[in-house]
């Protein structure tokens, strides 16, 4: 059990992204921007010469979430917003494996908040793809925290009161170390973003753009296509300046893509001295003495 | 007087150190050999509102605190008015006329002994802080039952060593000052316990010992949120974490304590979380989630009196039907309720193996009153907690290619792959799935998977054993109870024992699932039969009518918050007759 | 050939409109006074995988679908292969040669009328977009039952008029090709129903009713969180928030959705909730924060198949015990659960009444069968739902000064000040708390307080109706169910009832708190008790036996994710006698 | 039931602040900054001439959350973390209501932080205090998420891993109206805030740095007192501009307190037809008439 991140001269390595695939088709609508990311992120494994078995991912429920059925790796299809912890458990239990979180927006913003704000404080090196088409797609188009003021939808039918949540805002204000924003549409982009994403030491978290061909009627491909822009096109745009990204984050009009922040601080593993031998799973248990421990209770 | 057994009772205000106090007296005696039974009452705030803490020493085994008191440490009038009445026919009460004027409350209790010691006078007078009242009256306290101060000091300085010398100094002036006040001044001998075997015990509490059989069993992940009487779980793998190598995750909330803990587990680890009521309710859904991924789970369930927020820092036993039925549809769960210290530590090492054998989750049922009370061993046998992982897959030789993980086999347990090996590789799925993980709605795959899940039980209820009985298989009469009601019934059976009644007890540390078979016989055999439970809704009375169909309408219910006395057992059982 | 009763489904994949034209096929005879009952299968998806959508029409009361099918409708090969077997002798099966090759398949069902309509090239043809062919398919099977073309042309005309005139005109366009292919080119006259009685009939799922049923008892405040098979009534409640003033809150969770409908009656207004398992789990810390700060709440639990995320689209009967243990300590509260939609209507009425009467939750439970489809009526009296708000305070002259929020009535329940009046002023506390609300600890002021509570269960006790009996008293076997097997039961007792077979059914909509008394009679009384449940565990056989002891050994179970068929019924008694 | 908010010229007010005691004393320890939120808030409801039966107080729990039994007004002492929803029922139900929200960090940005994000967004007429004592007080000393790095505590005797929550940066990204510093040793100063808050239309957020004297060795009065500056002092700070509030917001070695930001959003209450005419909670509902609902099904 090695995780071979970074480790990008791996010998003999020679799977393709169809070796990413599992045995089941993708259920998602015909032109759903899911396609994209799981493009995507399948020839970024391949790119970073990652094996199936070295990768675990931790799946939200909704449209998103189903994915735990088109990609192998080690995946873990947990309950509608609780993604993050799992993964947490995973990574802490054996950081060496290389652990990714995908979602939707309701699961990782709407029920899945409080453990994205904390998750975030806590830097644990994993990567966190969250897929925001700004609808509940799997209950078939209700609002989600994303949704912009007045969208309509079924369970807002006189339009959305509140002002959306900013994924890649809060996330920065969190403490996230790396963060970006894709978008499905543009997958050459996205495999970029993902590649460093996952190499970076920390929590990284990437924003995907999805759109919901289904029931999303205004944040489509075309939205978005005469909206974003690339960071990266910036001549001076400073990615260790915290509210110089704030501030970037919060631009509607035209959309930033790209890597908005990205900066190094020490992991929550890099604290856990009781890791630092070890993975904790490779610790034997079968026979733990606890004399010393019988001791404090005299 | 020689006695037996004593009882010694410390009270005040809180915040002003009488849990540590107490904690003292009770290991002066566990250090020579006696046995030893505390219990700690307080408030869910942080000052204000009464502290007691109860000491009952032995020199025979006991289970139990009672009610009567044979000396009284008032730390302020309102214990008197609280707890004199507690006190036994020529008992002590130890004050400080300087905390109020108590000529008027004595007068209800011509035969104590009311022994004023000027705590403040005294303090001022050895200029140190005022929290040493509490040594001087540790010190007055072991005087009044002509023990060896020795055993204090002792106690005092490897308690105080790290604050220095000068703290240590002070400590044990204090404790001096009040046990000469009471030899020498007032030349009172009250008690003298006999005398038992010279050895070292430990005293620790349920939760200290779940934590020990945690440790012991090799759990690696322990994640928790704060909650009484929950809590000192946490605290104390907080405290270990770098020498046993095990990751304490304080988390945001309890859903992710329980979904990090599932996420450990899924990775190989063992993992366990420990809660109260209100934080169990919010891991439900968890819960369900550890039984439809097959992912072993440890949970400890100190129960408090509810529902809500309730009273926090009581005690009751009060969700074991719900803990039985938790979370949204069927499935398999193992719930356990040990009954004392020792039974919290051999049961922690067993729900570890029935998770990992049968990838369930496991439930172990503890209260207020078993969590943080303290209890005399000389030591627990470690070795008889040995780690049994079923069937884990941990190398990639072992594993066949086209590996299922959900592989419908005829125990209903699937070879289970942990993360990161080669062909191992597979979806844990909260949705329902077919062998291999992935999602799948057929009726026909249902059927199968639900059918595969549930047969787990079969070989399950081989390893269940039967209540324990406690007492004569020829009784008059049968108390059926669980958890910590143990401790005050079996002190109860003693004193009707000495009425010569003949009383036992089945007792219930496994109680789902749960084997109705294995009981019908008693039942129908007993005279009378009587439920002992801490609620108001006599839920083990439930479980058995559930699965035997046999109603026991005898019932003894405390809910006011407060365990079990003894002598309040057995007034129930004299009310009965 | 005249009928009474005739099943047609339609089957196809996700995502292609299924629901919407099996939706159409209910209401064109509903509106002529049919009894209808229809079923919607569908994946975890938005697209792929299966759908299929069962209707059954009579001319005579009817309550369930059942399995054979007179007219399937195959949009695709799949839908042969999965369902042609329903198909009974001398069916129909409407397909197109275009969407597969069936020529093997027909070989197993030569008795069969394999009908091909060239859906793919009508809809060429007639050059309209490729979701038509649901319209052709439609036409064509009113054209096989002989019916009124015009009903379904006015249905049509109904739906899409806000789509504008060239909308409608193609969809009807399809739909009268494909009733002149049957009936002009294929001459083709397959059954037609008995004439029944010209009303024009509502058709609407338990979720529709619960919903009327709400607006109507006056609910002000709902919060939910998406999740199936409960949405469609946030959906429903959105819609008219405006109309009847009511707010809708699509929350961030279901912790929320709990919380903010406590807040909501606690300020005064009658709140509900609804969600399915996953969100019940989330709920349930918010389920004792109603008990103990006596908060009326109403709850709607949609059951699906679980634990866990499950079968997220299906049926399960599995949450009956979690719901009426829910939540940590012990609380008196009440769960219901209708067998039909007017039942739904009328208790959820009672729901509310129970909620404010005795100030305490109240869970209704449906199953996705109940909440999704749909039922024919002529029309629910909603005069016969009443509000009752019980010892609500709403003017300030009405309380005394001192006011007591949590006064030690004799029937337990305390008047109750809504927020903002003068002399109201009080803490709701989810802690233990005395009269006036304040935190209190004391052992003493806790008995009183679960007694207060728990009082309330006596008058509640005599508003309890005993289960309702349907069939003869004197029935050689009696069905035990409860909530939505209803329907399935009743057919088969009808199937049975043919065969001369004397069976009644004890159906129960109340099951907590239960009487165990009400019914013991009628147990010892039965030659033959079977207990029919969707689950695997019994449930209902297990409550029974907690409150009675009677074990009811005899069981028909299904935990397939799918809710019974009247004939599976019929063959689980035949296979018991 | 009428809400007299911001009508300052109420004849005949004669309340004094200890005429919003019960019947309870504190029971918080001696010199915890409980007391000057506790004296200030009094002070505040006087100053705004409120009524006591004219206010909902929720309360989360934990220290600060047994002041439910020390304010008179209408209070609801809710469950841990769930203050906010709680709050938004009874707005909802009753807008002509005054509700204010009181709660522990750990109970408003640990466990509930998920509400807190939402109930921003909402911009509900609420004003919430948040009792900042970056420890959990009521079980006796563990970290809290606002607890600084290497806070050692009994749950992280190693010290604090994570970089803390700074709510006033959160509440800002998530788009709170009102939002404002105060510190429990300048009960002056805060009853300024708390006055300007209760009078803001829309969700206002008060941070209070609360010194707990018990649990928290790191942040005393006096580590506040060497810190803290107001805002105000400030010539050119400018209320209405996000980022210079997000960039004040995360200061540390000196403190801001004070208005960081205050600006005027549509209330979600505004956005509600259906209570335009009156609160929900005044509608007759005895005979509600749903033949036009019934109509619908056919
Ligand atoms: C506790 C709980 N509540 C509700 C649901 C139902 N549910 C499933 S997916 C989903 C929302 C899907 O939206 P999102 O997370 O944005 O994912 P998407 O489908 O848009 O990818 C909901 C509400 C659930 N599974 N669990
Ligand atoms: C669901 C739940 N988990 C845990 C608790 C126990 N608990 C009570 S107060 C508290 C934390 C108190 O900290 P904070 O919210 O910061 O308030 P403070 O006491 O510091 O004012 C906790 C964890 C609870 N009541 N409910
Ligand atoms: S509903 Fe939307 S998000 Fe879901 S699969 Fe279809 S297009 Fe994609
Ligand atoms: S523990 Fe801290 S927060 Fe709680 S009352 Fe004491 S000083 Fe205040
Ligand atoms: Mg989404
Ligand atoms: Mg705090």
């Amino acid at each position: 059990m090695s995780k071979i991140k970074n480790k990008s001269l791996r010998e003999s390595y020679n799977l393709k992204p169809g070796d990413f695939n599992t045995e089941r088709k993708p259920t998602w609508c015909l032109g759903c921007g899911n396609y994209g990311i799981w493009n995507s992120l399948k020839k970024t494994f391949v790119k970073l010469r990652l094996m199936p078995h070295e990768i675990v991912i931790v799946y939200g429920i909704g449209c998103s979430g189903n994915g735990a059925n088109f990609i192998r790796t080690y995946a873990f299809h947990s309950l509608h917003g609780r993604a993050l912890p799992v993964a947490t458990g995973v990574k802490l239990a054996n950081h060496k494996l290389n652990v990714l979180i995908m979602g939707g927006d309701g699961d990782g913003v709407g029920i899945g908040g409080n453990h994205f704000i904390h998750t975030c404080r806590r830097n644990i090196d994993m990567t966190y793809i969250l897929h925001n088409n700004k609808v509940y797609g799997l209950t078939t188009g209700q609002t989600a925290p994303t949704s912009g003021r007045g969208f309509k939808t079924k369970s807002t039918p006189s339009g959305v009161l509140e002002i959306p949540v900013n994924p890649v805002s809060l996330a920065l204000i969190c403490g996230a170390t790396f963060i970006a924003r894709g978008f499905s549409g543009d997958t050459g982009h996205l495999l970029d973003i993902m590649k460093k994403a996952i190499k970076h030491k920390g929590f990284s978290f990437i924003e995907v753009l999805q759109p919901c061909v289904t029931f999303n009627k205004i944040n489509t491909y075309n939205f978005y296509r005469d909206r974003i822009y690339k960071l990266e096109e910036l001549k001076d745009y400073d990615r260790s300046n915290l509210n110089e990204a704030i501030k970037k984050s919060m631009e509607e009009e035209k959309i930033p893509t790209g890597i908005f922040y990205d900066i190094d601080r020490p992991t929550y593993e890099d604290g856990l001295k009781q890791i630092e031998r070890k993975p904790l799973v490779d610790h034997m248990i079968a026979d733990i003495d606890i004399n010393r421990l019988l001791n404090r209770f005299y | 007087m020689k006695v037996s057994n004593i009882s010694w009772k410390i009270g005040g205000e809180a915040g002003f150190g009488i849990m540590s106090t107490g904690a003292i007296f009770s290991k002066i005696f566990a250090k020579k050999g006696y046995y030893v039974v505390d219990n700690n009452e307080y408030p869910s705030l942080i000052r204000g509102g009464h502290n007691a803490f109860t000491v009952r020493v032995s020199s025979n085994e006991v289970f139990s605190i009672d009610k009567d008191i044979n000396i009284l440490v008032a730390l302020n009038e309102e214990t008197i008015k609280l707890h004199q009445e507690e006190v036994i026919y020529g008992g002590y009460i130890i004050y400080d006329e300087d905390s109020g004027d108590i000529t008027e409350i004595k007068k209800a209790r011509k035969d104590i002994n009311y022994i004023m010691v000027p705590f403040s006078k005294i303090i001022t007078e050895l200029g140190v802080p005022r929290i040493m009242i509490n040594n001087v009256s540790l010190g007055a306290s072991v005087a009044l039952l002509n023990y060896d101060l020795e055993v204090l000091r002792n106690i005092i300085r490897d308690i105080f060593e790290r604050k220095g010398p000068e703290v240590v100094s002070f400590n044990i002036k204090s404790s001096e000052f009040g046990y000469k006040y009471i030899k020498e001044k007032l030349k009172i001998n009250a008690y003298e316990l006999e005398i038992v075997k010279p050895v070292n015990k430990m005293l620790l509490t349920g939760n200290d010992a779940v934590f020990l059989g945690a440790v012991r069993s090799g759990c690696k992940f322990y994640a928790a949120y704060p909650m009484t009487p929950s809590t000192s779980i946490l605290e104390s793998f907080a405290s270990v974490e770098n020498d046993y190598n095990i990751v304490t995750k304080h988390a945001e909330d309890e859903i992710a304590v329980i979904n990090m803990a599932i996420g450990a587990s899924f990775a190989g680890v063992r993992a366990m979380v420990a809660t109260s009521g209100g934080g169990f309710s919010l891991m439900n859904e968890g819960l369900g989630s550890a039984a439809l991924t097959e992912t072993p789970l440890v949970i400890i369930l100190c129960q408090r009196p509810a529902p809500a927020t309730g009273l926090p820092t009581w005690s009751e036993q009060g969700d074991i039907l719900f803990a039985i039925h938790a979370s949204h549809g069927e499935f398999l769960k193992v719930v356990l309720a040990p009954g004392d210290p020792e039974e919290c530590f051999y049961l922690t090492g067993k729900a570890f193996n029935i998770a990992d054998t049968y990838q369930i989750p496991v439930i172990v049922m503890l209260d207020k009153y078993l969590s943080e009370n303290h209890f005399s061993y000389e030591r627990f046998d470690f070795k008889n907690i040995t780690v049994e992982r079923g069937k884990l897959l941990t190398r990639s030789k072992d594993i066949d290619a086209g590996y299922k993980r959900y592989l419908n086999t005829e125990d209903g347990v699937s070879p289970r792959a942990v993360t990161g090996i080669d062909r191992g590789i597979h979806i844990a799925n909260s949705d329902e799935h077919d062998e291999y993980g992935y999602s799948e709605d057929g009726a026909f795959n249902r059927k199968i998977m639900v059918d595969k899940r549930f047969r787990k039980i079969k070989k399950l209820m081989e390893e269940i054993p039967p209540p324990k009985i406690y007492g004569p298989t020829d009784a008059e009469i049968t108390i059926w109870s669980w958890g910590s009601c143990k401790g005050p019934i079996l002190e109860a059976m003693n004193i009707l024992n000495q009425k010569e009644k003949k009383v036992n007890l089945i007792h219930f540390t496994y109680l789902y699932p749960f084997d109705g078979e294995s009981i019908e016989g008693i039942i129908e055999k007993s005279n009378k039969n009587i439920v002992v439970e801490n609620n108001k809704t006599s839920q083990l009375a439930k479980i058995i009518m559930m699965n035997t169909g046999y109603r026991i309408k005898n019932k003894i219910l405390k809910y006011s918050g407060r365990q079990f006395l003894p002598g309040e057992i057995v007034n129930g059982i004299e009310q009965i007759e």
